[in-house]
């Protein structure tokens, strides 16, 4: 039997934004789908981040007054996967903001946002 | 979903399942199994350098990785303003097709109420002095230069949404480039003190947590910030040293970035 | 013996000064000084890289906990856990960032003098570009290797639009897509590796999972690596995922094509060693990875014979190369990782000199096309004989440095009992040769029915560069001990010391 | 209690440089509801946790005051007026 912790259901959550984002990404074809569907696989790989770093019944990796540092060793979140969030966070808004200006510059040259008419290969 | 139907939908719908099944099996052995590794030793020390231990391990014991993913954002905005025109170059002996131009998008602001157009300016003010509050604590509570930049260009964004092209923030050219390269080069550079005198680029010569800078160095960049820590174990004086310094280098470059996404997608990029 | 530093003067100075050159160049825009700016800050690097001594250098300067005293030590060569991050020069890091950096200068050179006025953020994305590779070359931590990964991907496609046409735009996007699948993958399996380990550091990666095992979870260990897979194939341009990189060669400037390839290789090197290192144990990964590399090697010339411009027929010989590298590193003997990693060196140096030559007609008017017939070999006979000697490089020819390597990788193959792949890289090389001489006949010798630039001035810088580079694949090729001395001591001792 | 002081002053001298940035008039009403606001904002956000002076803001337990809240307002609107326009 297995025992469903919050980790656990963090791991499903994230495992079915990856899957619907990666989906989204392979098989849409609108170029502003895409996008969105990206944002949520990164807002998957978010959320395994996050539920790596659980620890149960822990707290935030912040000293309050009047903890004790064994104590906030052994019970703070893991500071590791946590920490590498806000780097996935900084890595999808710069990979968003290119996307977002590739499309605008290809949908001003061809007029449409369809991935298949915009990214056909062209006889050189 | 018209890209999904017909027998390559259905196919790939069962690959993915397949997929989705195994890696989720995977993730259930997982569970419960994590093994903390170099976490907790970082945890065990979050005493000594600043009491939010995510911003030291941001800025401290990774400063090298965020520095990197600092560049992965300036990085960012400099290739999306070049995809809209920032930049773009050709040939002298051989010019190809034009570049495609870059117009301004198009505001409509009759709309907006009289109160939001009175409230707008005040909000961004206030917005503001937010974002600076929010990098300024970083080193004692949540929060840091990323999310200030977010916030102080987000008032940014507010504000050209309220007035259009008479924006009350108007942040130029020269002054997004000047404050995302001081940003990036000042994170930089603010690994040379720690060179110099350790040979660590990055040492937290303010912190100095292992004892081997010169005492005058953690003067100069740790007392400033010096904080006392109750404890159950006593008070501790701990230093964040140059984090709350790499924070607001940190803070210029996200400014620096976002704002020129911003401006080249509000604007489009016209040369002088 | 002397002691490894745990603090090497060299290492963050060869990262930070390409940073820096970046943000000043980016900050000018437009201004001359841009020229002299990145001249002398391409020009440091190269020295830097020549003058260093080797060791590692700890970022942040926190040392390593010693799990069996409970102790932290600064002294490298006790086995602890690495606090802080790692990134180690050694003497394979050497001739690859000496290589790579001398290419940059001459990429400098050529952009600053062909270029129009706004280059600023052109340069520095080229400067960024060296970076990234100097960066994933000499790390030893999964999550640095994650970013560097990602930021060089961002940084390919920054290169790519430089040059605002659709079809750089079209690359751009296509690369973008999937760097933003698999970066994302390369974080999952990152994630993975640091949930059942607890580490992000490659070596102690490896001990944990060498001394405590991974508690049954070995699924998880082949998603991460499969993870892992994928990222090097974008990366690195192996197939399938092979048109995303010809594209993104064939649509740059061939003078950032030149750096573009050596970072991709140095990825494909650093990547490829550090699977070996952590998934090399596991049954089926060598296999996978060897097929792969195969499939990339046979797919790219046979579509470089396909190809009807000089750019997208040197495009898919690179990637094609990339499979002839990654070969070797997949066989898994030491012989292998050797040739492997020889074949990186061999392979940036001649193929910067087709690109070379490639740029410098751009200045007959961008003749690049081998439908027409342009008889460049009047015009320019020493351009001529440069392009052969680097077609002759490239298809494995003796005197030069294409032949010492293929044959050691021959040899790996065979004692390693594929007899097979020797078969492929022989007709590999043999296919390169005819698909660039073909090329090479309809551009340069035939007689000329199109029109071209009557009064062409190729840079000195071009010329120079060009015959420096043969030069140097002429001295490896007559004395490949120059490069094999930095290369073997890197695999015999085990990657790291 | 150095160590509560500069964040203020950081907060003041960067509030100086981004009040340089505003084009609009402000009049003296607006500034005086700005500042109204932020010392409203200061007593939500609290006090720096681990202060236990009046300066870092720390008023009693549950309450306190966010000094560089205030001084980046105070900032701001300073870096406004030298401005001038």
């Amino acid at each position: 039997m297995i025992e469903v912790t919050i980790q656990l259901l963090g791991f499903i959550a994230a495992a079915l934004l990856l899957i619907i984002g990666i989906a989204g990404m392979v098989f849409l074809d609108n170029i502003i789908k895409k996008i969105i569907a990206f944002t949520l696989l990164s807002d998957g790989v978010n959320i395994l981040l996050v539920a790596i770093g659980y620890i149960e019944g822990g707290v935030v990796p912040i000293l309050l007054p009047g903890m004790s540092t064994v104590e906030f060793t052994t019970h703070a979140a893991l500071v590791f996967p946590v920490g590498i969030v806000l780097t996935n966070i900084v890595i999808g808004v710069s990979t968003t903001a290119i996307l977002v200006a590739l499309a605008i510059m290809l949908y001003r040259r061809y007029g449409t946002l369809k991935a298949s008419v915009v990214l056909k290969g062209e006889r050189r | 979903m018209n890209e999904l139907r017909g027998k390559r939908g259905i196919l790939a719908v069962i690959a993915l399942l397949i997929i989705g099944i195994g890696f989720l099996s995977s993730l259930f052995e997982l569970a419960g199994n994590v093994r903390p590794g170099v976490s907790q030793i970082y945890n065990s020390l979050a005493h000594l350098v600043a009491p939010n231990n995510i911003a030291t391990w941001v800025y401290d014991w990774r400063g090298y990785d965020t520095l990197l993913e600092t560049a992965v954002i300036y990085v960012g905005a400099v290739v999306s303003a070049m995809v809209i025109g920032r930049g773009v170059v050709q040939m002298k002996s051989c010019p190809q097709e034009p570049p495609a131009q870059s117009k301004p998008l198009e505001f409509h602001i009759e709309t907006l109420t009289v109160i939001l157009k009175y409230l707008g300016l005040p909000a961004a003010i206030l917005l503001f002095s937010y974002g600076i509050m929010v990098v300024t604590a970083s080193s004692t509570s949540g929060g840091g230069g990323f999310q200030c930049g977010v916030i102080m260009t987000a008032a940014y964004l507010l504000a050209a949404i309220f007035y259009g092209k008479n924006n009350p923030i108007r942040f130029g050219k020269r002054f997004i480039i000047g404050i995302g390269a001081a940003g990036l080069g000042g994170y930089t550079l603010l690994g040379l003190p720690g060179f110099l005198t350790t040979g660590f680029w990055q040492y937290n010569i303010g912190a100095d947590v292992w004892g081997i800078a010169p005492s005058i160095m953690r003067f100069i960049f740790g007392e400033p910030f010096r904080l006392s820590l109750v404890l159950k174990e006593g008070v501790f004086f701990s230093s964040p040293g140059i984090i709350p310094l790499i924070n607001v280098a940190e803070a210029f470059n996200v400014i620096g970035a976002i704002g020129l996404i911003y401006f080249a997608f509000i604007y489009g990029w016209q040369e002088e | 013996m002397t002691t490894i530093p745990s603090n090497l003067w060299s290492i963050p100075l060869i990262v930070a000064i390409p940073l820096l050159a970046a943000i000043v160049v980016n900050a000018l825009y437009d201004k001359r000084a841009i020229r002299y700016i990145s001249i002398i800050s391409a020009l440091l690097t190269l020295g830097i890289s020549i003058i260093s001594p080797y060791g590692y250098h700890w970022f942040t300067g926190h040392p390593a906990f010693d799990p069996t005293t409970f102790t932290f030590t600064f002294d490298p060569g006790i086995p602890g856990f690495r606090l802080s991050l790692e990134f180690f020069f050694g003497p394979m890091q050497q001739i690859m960032i000496v290589i790579s950096s001398l290419i940059l200068v001459f990429c400098v050179i050529m952009a600053t003098s062909g270029l129009t006025k706004h280059q600023g953020p052109y340069l520095a994305m080229i400067f960024l570009l060296f970076a990234s590779a100097a960066i994933i070359i000499m790390v030893n931590d999964l999550y640095h290797l994650w970013i560097a990964v990602e930021i060089g991907s961002l940084i390919v496609v920054g290169v790519v639009v430089g040059s605002g046409t659709s079809i750089s735009h079209k690359a751009a996007l296509k690369y973008a897509y999937f760097s933003a699948i698999c970066g994302s993958g390369l974080a999952i399996a990152l994630a993975l590796l640091l949930g059942i380990t607890g580490f992000p550091n490659v070596s102690d990666v490896v001990r944990v999972i060498n001394i405590f095992g991974v508690g049954g979870m070995e699924t998880i260990l082949y998603i991460s690596f499969g993870f892992f897979i994928l990222s090097w194939m974008y990366a690195g341009g192996l197939a399938p995922l092979h048109p995303l990189k010809s594209e993104v060669y064939g649509a740059s400037y061939p003078h950032a094509t030149a750096v573009l390839q050596a970072q991709s290789k140095l990825m494909l090197v650093a990547i490829g060693i550090i699977m070996l290192r952590i998934f090399g144990t596991l049954p089926f990964v060598k296999e996978v990875m060897i097929f792969l590399s195969i499939i990339t090697m046979m797919l790219g010339v046979v579509i470089a014979l396909l190809q009807i411009d000089f750019r997208w027929i040197i495009a898919y010989l690179i990637i094609s190369h990339s499979g002839l590298v990654t070969l070797g590193i997949a066989l898994g003997t030491k012989e292998g990782i050797i040739g492997g990693i020889f074949q990186a060196v061999n392979d940036i140096i001649y193929m910067s000199v087709l690109l070379f030559c490639c740029e410098a007609l751009y200045y007959f008017g961008g003749a690049t096309s081998t439908r027409g017939s342009f008889g460049i070999a009047k015009k320019s006979p020493w351009l001529c004989a440069a392009v052969l000697l680097g077609a002759f490089a490239a298809s494995g020819i003796p005197p030069f440095n294409g032949f010492q390597s293929e044959i050691i990788l021959i040899q790996a193959s065979i004692n390693a009992g594929f007899p097979e792949i020797a078969v492929i890289i022989l007709m590999v090389s043999v296919t390169t040769l005819i698909a660039l001489l073909r090329a090479i006949y309809r551009i340069f010798l035939k007689p000329p029915e199109n029109e071209v630039a009557a009064n062409a001035q190729i840079p000195k810088s071009i010329t120079i560069g060009t015959w420096l580079f043969i030069i140097l694949t002429i001295i490896i090729g007559v004395y490949p001990d120059i490069a094999l001395r930095f290369i073997v001591p890197f695999v015999e001792g085990g990657f790291l010391p | 209690m150095i160590g509560e002081i500069s964040p203020s002053i950081i907060a003041f001298i960067l509030g100086i440089l981004f009040g340089t940035q505003l084009a609009h008039k402000i009049t003296g009403r607006m500034a005086a509801l700005v500042i109204i606001f932020s010392i409203v904002g200061a007593l939500l956000f609290g006090a720096f946790t681990f202060t236990y002076s009046i300066y870092g803001g720390y008023i009693m337990p549950g309450l306190g005051l966010s000094m560089p809240l205030i001084t980046a307002t105070i900032g701001i609107i300073i870096g406004k007026l030298l401005k001038g326009e």
